[in-house]
C-alpha cells in the first residue's frame, strides 16, 4: 500500500499547479494553431509539445540538477546545498534560489555535485537547451541553414532596397525604448538588457530573436520566441491595415521595372562582402552573419553542393526539432506566467507594426529622392518574415492592379531585413554589454 | 530611459550606416564583376534538350517521380 | 630495439586475455547471426563491432580517462590517484577501483584531473557512451523516430487490443520475480534494480530496454541489450510454439471484421490524449513516451513532414550508429564475462515466452466477455517486436485458415506493446527509486 | 523478495489501469472528434489519376525510379 | 558619443592587425582556389570561411572564455586569472600565457570559472573545434564515411598492390626524418611529436593528418590540415613528373591483366580481417582503422543499408561542415603566421614527393621478383588522395599506350595508401608516446 | 636526431611488416572464402530484364529522374 501512495504522491494528477495546467492549455492552444491554422508550424508544434513535457508535474524535465534537489531533496539535501553555494544553513527556498542565481561559478559547480551525489540528474529538456540554446549552436545552424536557402539576386538586382530593411528595423528601437519606457513609468520591470531582447521580436526573425535572448535576457526566452514566431504568423493580419493607410491607390499601382539578371559571380561573391564589412564594423555580429554568409557561399559557389543541401535539410531539420524542444522547456509555468509575457506580447506587436510602417515609409522616401519609382508595398517585407511578408505586399499590389507582380520585387527587403535585424542585433549586444548589462 | 534613447538612436544610425556602406560596396562590386568577369552568356534554361518537346507529359513524370521519392522516403524501412 | 620492445609491449597479441579473446569471438559471432540470419542487423551490427572495439587489448576505447591511468599508470600516478580518491595510498588495485566507483562527485573530478594532467585521455568509445547513452539521449530519440514510423490507426479502430498489450507485460513482471527470486535463493546476485532492468528484456523493445538499463543498471547494460535485441529477432522461432499450445485449431481460425477507418483528427489527437495521460498519472514514463508521442504528433499533424521525414531516416539513423558502438562499449570483457550474463540470458528468454502466453490468454478472456470475436493469435504481438511479432500472427492464422489475414489486426497490439513497455518502465523507475534502488 | 511481489503487483496493476484509462480516452475521443469534426469523406485512394490504367507499368517505372534513387545515393559524389 | 566611442573601439577596422589582415587575404585565396580552382573544395570552403571567422578582430570567435578574459578582461580579472593559475599576481600577457599552456587541470578549471564569472564565454569556433576535433569524433566520423565509400574490390583481387600503399609511406618518415634534421640544424624548433604530425601531411588523407595532429601538435593543426588538402588537390601537379622521371616509356606501356571477380563473401570479411590484425598488433591505430572498417563492413554487408547511406551522406556532410569550421579556427594569426608553418609547407610537398617516388620504384621491384608485371604507373597512387591519384595514374598510362585503362588496377594501391597511412598514424602516435613527446 | 631515425626505420618496418601480414592474410582469407564459400554465380546484371531492351531510352530517363531528384532536394521546402 505504500508504494501505491508512492505512486500517487509522485504522480502528476496529485502535484499539478493550477500554472502548470495553465500553460498545458496554452501549449496546446499553439498546436492547435500550428496544425490547423498553419501558424509557423515547423516552430511552433516542437515549442509547443516541448512546452507540454516542461510543465510536467514531478517529471522536472526542464530542470537542472540542482533545481530538482532543490524542489525534491531532503532537508540534508537542501542543508549542504545551502553550504555549497555559501549559505550559513537552509533559511527559505526562496533566499537558496537567489543564492544559486548569483552563485559564481565554483560555487554552482559545487551544487551540481551535491546534487550529482544526491542521485539528481539533469532533466531531458534541460539538456537540449543546455546544447542547443545555451551554447548559442543551434540558432547559429539554423541561421546556416536559411543562408543555404537565400536567394539574394533580388537583393542585388537593387541595392536600394536594403534601405527598407534598415528601415524597418526601426520597429526594434521604437520597441526597446518603448520598454525601457514602461520600466521608467513603473508599470513593468524590464532591465536594458531585456528591453533589447524583447526589441529583436520586431525583427521578426526566429533564429536572430532566440540567439540573442539567450546572450542577453535567457528568462525571457520562452515569451520572446512564442511572440516572435506568433506574430511571424500573423503577419498576413497585421501588416495589410498599415500598408493601406499608409499608402494611396496610386502608389500603390506603381509596377515596378522588370529586375536585372545578376551573374553567379556576384552572388559568390556578396557574402564575402556582407562578411568583410561584418569583420570590420560589427565584431558581435559575427556569428550570427558569420554564419548566415557562410550558407549563403555553400549555396552560391557550386562546388560543395553536397554540404550546402545538407546544410538545407538534415541539419537544419535536426537542429529544429531540438531547438524547439528547448525553447518549450522554457514555457515552465512557474517561469512564463509572469506579468512580463502579457508586456513581451504588447511591445512584440508593436514592434511589428511600427517596423511595417518604417519600411513603408521609407519606401515612400525612396521615391522622393530617386527617379525609379519603387512600390511603397514593398516597404513593409523589410521586416523580414520571408517569404511571407513578401507574399502579403504581392498580394496587396495584385488587388490595386492585376497585372503588378512585386514577390521578387519584395523579396529584395525581405532578405534586407534578415540582414538589417542581425546588423541591429550585433549593435544591441555591443551597447547593452558596454552599458554592463 | 536614457540608456534607451542612446540605444535608439545610436543603433539605428549605425544599421543605417552599416546598410549604406553595403549598398555602396555591393554596388561596386556588381559593376567590378560585370565588367571584368563577364559571364559567358546567361544560360537559356538549365536542361534545354528535355524542356522542348513534351513539357507536359514532363510534368506528370516529374510528378510520379516526387511521389515515387516521396513514398521511397517514407516507408518504414 | 628498445622502441621494438615497447611496440611489442604495447601490442594487443602480447596483452590479450583469454576473456578479451573470448569476448572477440561472441561479437564475431553476434556479426554472423545479424549478417547471415539478419537478427536485427540495424543494432546488432554496431554492436557487434562496437564490442570487437571494446576488447581490443591495450587501446583502452571503453575507458574513461581515471581508469587508462589505472591501468596504464605508473606508481606515481597511482599515488595521486588514490589520494585523489580520499585514501591514504595506493594498496591494490581493486581497493583503488572500489574507491572510485563509490567516490562523490567531486572526488571522481580530482581523480579525472589526475589522469588528464598524467596524459590520459577518455576512449573514442567511453565517449559515445557518455554522449549517446548516459545522458539518456540516443534512446530517446530513436524512440521519438519510432514514433515517426508508427501508425496507430489499427490500434485507434480496436482500443480493446490495448488490453493485449497490456497483459504481454505480465512477461516484464514475472522476470523482475524471477531475478529477485534466484537473488533469493542465492543462485545470483541481482539487486532490485538489476532485476527491473532484467525484466525490462520481456517488453521487447531495445530503446526502453537501453534507457531503463541506463538508469538502473548501468553495469548491465550490454548483456541487457544483446539479450534484447538478439531474442527479439528470435520471435519466428520463440513465439509460435507457445501460441499453438494455448490455442486451439478452432480458435485460429477465427476471422475478425475489417478495421473501421480512422479520420486524420483521431490520430493527430491520439498522441496528445497518451502524453497528457502521462503526464497526469506516470511522470517517469514522460521522457519515452513523451518522445514517442512527439514523433507520432510530427507524422500524423501533417505539417511538419520535413521534420518527421528526418526523424524517421537522417537522425535516428546517426542515432542507431552511435547507440550500437555504446552499446558494444559495454561488452568488454571484465564487464560481460560474468555469471550475471548468463543469468540474463536464461531470464530474457523467459520473459518473452511468459509475455507472449499472457497476451494470448488475455486474448481468449476477451473473447469471453465480448461479443466482437478477437482471434487469440493476436494477442502475442502485444510483446511489441514490431513488426516480427504482428507478422508471427498473421502467418499462424494463415495457416489456420487461408483466408485469415490478421496482419492489420495483430499491428494494433503490436503498437499497443510498445507504449505497454514504456509504461511498465516507468512504473519500474518509479518504484525502483521509492526503493532506495 | 516482498519488494519482487510488490513490483510485480502493483505494476501489472498499475500497468492495466493505465491502459484502461487509455482506452476510455480513447474510446470518448474517437466518439467526440467522429461527432464534432467528421472527416468530408475518407479520400478513396491517394491518387485515383493514376491508379485506375497501369498499375503493372506503373510498378515497373516505380522501381526503375527506385533504383535510379538507389544509385544516386550511393554514387560516390 | 561614449556610445558611439565605444562601438568604434570594439570595432574590427580600429583593432585589426597586419597578421590578421593577412590571413584574411590568405584565406579569401583559399577560398579563391577552392571555388574557381576546385581545389579540395568540401573542405577548403569551410576551412577559408573559419580562418577569416577566427581572425576577425575582437569577436574572439576562436578563443576559449580564459584567452579572451586575457585579451579582453580589466585589471582585476586579469589578477584573479593570474592567482587561479598560481602566479603571485599578474606580471606580464606572455607569463600569464605560458601558465595557462602548463597549467594543470585543476588552476585550468580554477581560471574558467574566473572567466565565467568575469562573463566571458568561450568562442562559437572554439566551441566547435573543442567539439569536433579535440574530442577526436569528427576525423574518426569522416574516416567511417570514407569506409562506406570504399570499394575494396581492386585490392583483394590484387593484394600485392598493398606493398605499393606501404612503400608510399616512405614520404612520411622521410619527412619526419628531415623536420628532426632542421630542429638538428636550427633552422627550425620542431619537436619529435611536432615532426611526427608534419610527416602525416605525406599520408595524403587529411582525416588522418588531423586526427594525429590534433593529439600531437594540435598548435601546428591548421598548417598541417591546410597543407594536407592543399597539395592532395596538387597531386596532377606533383606526380606527373616524378613518375615520368622514375619510369622508362616501356615500363608505362605495361598492359596488366584484367582484375579477378571479388566475391561479396571476401568483401565483408575483409574489414574484419583488417580490424583483427589491427587490434592484434597495432592499438593506437584502433580508433582510425577501427572506424574506417566498420564504414566499410556496413557498406558491404548488405544489411544495414540505410545505416552506410547515412555515414556517406547526412552524416559525413554535417561532420564535414564542422570539421572544416573548426581547422579554419586554427587559422587565427597569431597561431599560423610563424616560421613553423613555412617549414611545415615545404616538408609536406618533399613528403608528397618522396612517397610518390618510394610508390614508383615499389612496382618497379615488385616487378623484379614477380612474372605478373605490374605498370609502375600505378605505384604512385599509394600515398592515397583517392581517387585523383589513381586517375593521374590512368592519365599517364593512357599517354604512353592508348589501350592501357589502369583505374581500376590503381584503386587497389589507393585504397591501400588509405590503410597504409593510418597504419604509419598509429605507429608513430605510439612510438612519440614511448618517447614521451 | 636518434629519435628521428628511429622512427623512420622502425616505422618503415612495421608499416611493411603489417602489410605484408595483411597481404598473406588477405590471400589466404580469399582462398578460404572462394573454396568454402563459393558465390552462387556472379550475377551477370544487377536487372537483367531492365538491361536488355532499351538501355538508351532508360539512360535518358535516368536523366530526368536524377534530376527530378535534384530539383526535388534543392526546392526550399
Ligand atoms: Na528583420
Ligand atoms: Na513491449
Ligand atoms: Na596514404
Amino acid at each position: 500500500m505504500e508504494n501505491l501512495a508512492n505512486l500517487w504522491l509522485s504522480s502528476g494528477a496529485n502535484q499539478m499547479t493550477i500554472g502548470q495546467f495553465s500553460m498545458m492549455v496554452v501549449c496546446l492552444g499553439l498546436l492547435f494553431l500550428a496544425i490547423r491554422k498553419n501558424f509557423e508550424p515547423l516552430l511552433l508544434v516542437p515549442i509547443g509539445f516541448g512546452g507540454i513535457l516542461a510543465n510536467i508535474p514531478g517529471a522536472n524535465l526542464a530542470l537542472p540538477a540542482v533545481e530538482a534537489a532543490m524542489y525534491s531533496g531532503d532537508a540534508g539535501v537542501l542543508a549542504q546545498l545551502s553550504q555549497a553555494l555559501g549559505l550559513a544553513g537552509f533559511e527559505s527556498m526562496e533566499s537558496l534560489k537567489v543564492a544559486l542565481e548569483n552563485a559564481p561559478a565554483a560555487a554552482a559547480e559545487r551544487a551540481a555535485q551535491v546534487a550529482a551525489d544526491a542521485g539528481f540528474s539533469n532533466g531531458m529538456l534541460y539538456n537540449f537547451y543546455n546544447v542547443a540554446i545555451a551554447s548559442g549552436v543551434a540558432p547559429l545552424v539554423i541561421f546556416m541553414g536559411v543562408g543555404a536557402m537565400t536567394d539574394f539576386g533580388p537583393l542585388l538586382a537593387n541595392p536600394r532596397t536594403l534601405f527598407l530593411g534598415a528601415a524597418a528595423q526601426f520597429g526594434i528601437f521604437a520597441t526597446v525604448l518603448g520598454a525601457v519606457g514602461m520600466s521608467a513609468m513603473g508599470i513593468m520591470d524590464f532591465s536594458i538588457a531585456d528591453a533589447a531582447a524583447i526589441g529583436i521580436i520586431g525583427g521578426a526573425d526566429g533564429p536572430t530573436a532566440i540567439y540573442v535572448s539567450s546572450l542577453l535576457a535567457p528568462d525571457l526566452l520562452g515569451a520572446i520566441a512564442v511572440a516572435a514566431y506568433s506574430y511571424m504568423a500573423l503577419v498576413p493580419l497585421i501588416q495589410p491595415p498599415i500598408m493601406r493607410a499608409l499608402t494611396t491607390e496610386q502608389e500603390r499601382r506603381i509596377e515596378m521595372v522588370q529586375l536585372r539578371h545578376v551573374s553567379k559571380s556576384e552572388k559568390i561573391v556578396f557574402p564575402l562582402v556582407l562578411l568583410i564589412l561584418v569583420a570590420l564594423f560589427l565584431p558581435d555580429a559575427a556569428p550570427l552573419l558569420g554564419m548566415f554568409c557562410f550558407g549563403n557561399l555553400m549555396r552560391e559557389c557550386g562546388v560543395v553542393s553536397r554540404l550546402s543541401d545538407t546544410a538545407q535539410n538534415a541539419l537544419i531539420n535536426i537542429t529544429t526539432i531540438f531547438l524547439g524542444l528547448s525553447v518549450g522547456s522554457k514555457l515552465a509555468a512557474d517561469k512564463f506566467l509572469d506579468p512580463k509575457t502579457l508586456g513581451i506580447l504588447a511591445l512584440g506587436i508593436v514592434a511589428f507594426a511600427i517596423g511595417t510602417a518604417a519600411g513603408v515609409l521609407m519606401a515612400k522616401l525612396l521615391n522622393m529622392v530617386s527617379k525609379n519609382k519603387v512600390n511603397p508595398l514593398i516597404g513593409s517585407a523589410g521586416v523580414s518574415a520571408v517569404p511571407m511578408a513578401a507574399r502579403v505586399s504581392n498580394k496587396l499590389g495584385l488587388e490595386a492592379n492585376p497585372h503588378n507582380f512585386l514577390l521578387m520585387h519584395a523579396m529584395g527587403p525581405n532578405v534586407a531585413g534578415v540582414i538589417g535585424s542581425a546588423v541591429a542585433a550585433g549593435v544591441m549586444i555591443t551597447m547593452v554589454r558596454a552599458m554592463g548589462g | 530611459m536614457q540608456q534607451g534613447l542612446d540605444i535608439t538612436l545610436f543603433g539605428m544610425g549605425i544599421v543605417f550606416t552599416f546598410l549604406l556602406l553595403l549598398v555602396i560596396c555591393t554596388t561596386v562590386m556588381s559593376r567590378v564583376m560585370t565588367r571584368f568577369f563577364p559571364e559567358a552568356e546567361p544560360a537559356a534554361a538549365p536542361s534545354p534538350a528535355s524542356a522542348g518537346q513534351s513539357t507536359v507529359g514532363n510534368a506528370r513524370l516529374r510528378k510520379i517521380i516526387e511521389e515515387a521519392i516521396k513514398q521511397h522516403r517514407n516507408r518504414p524501412k
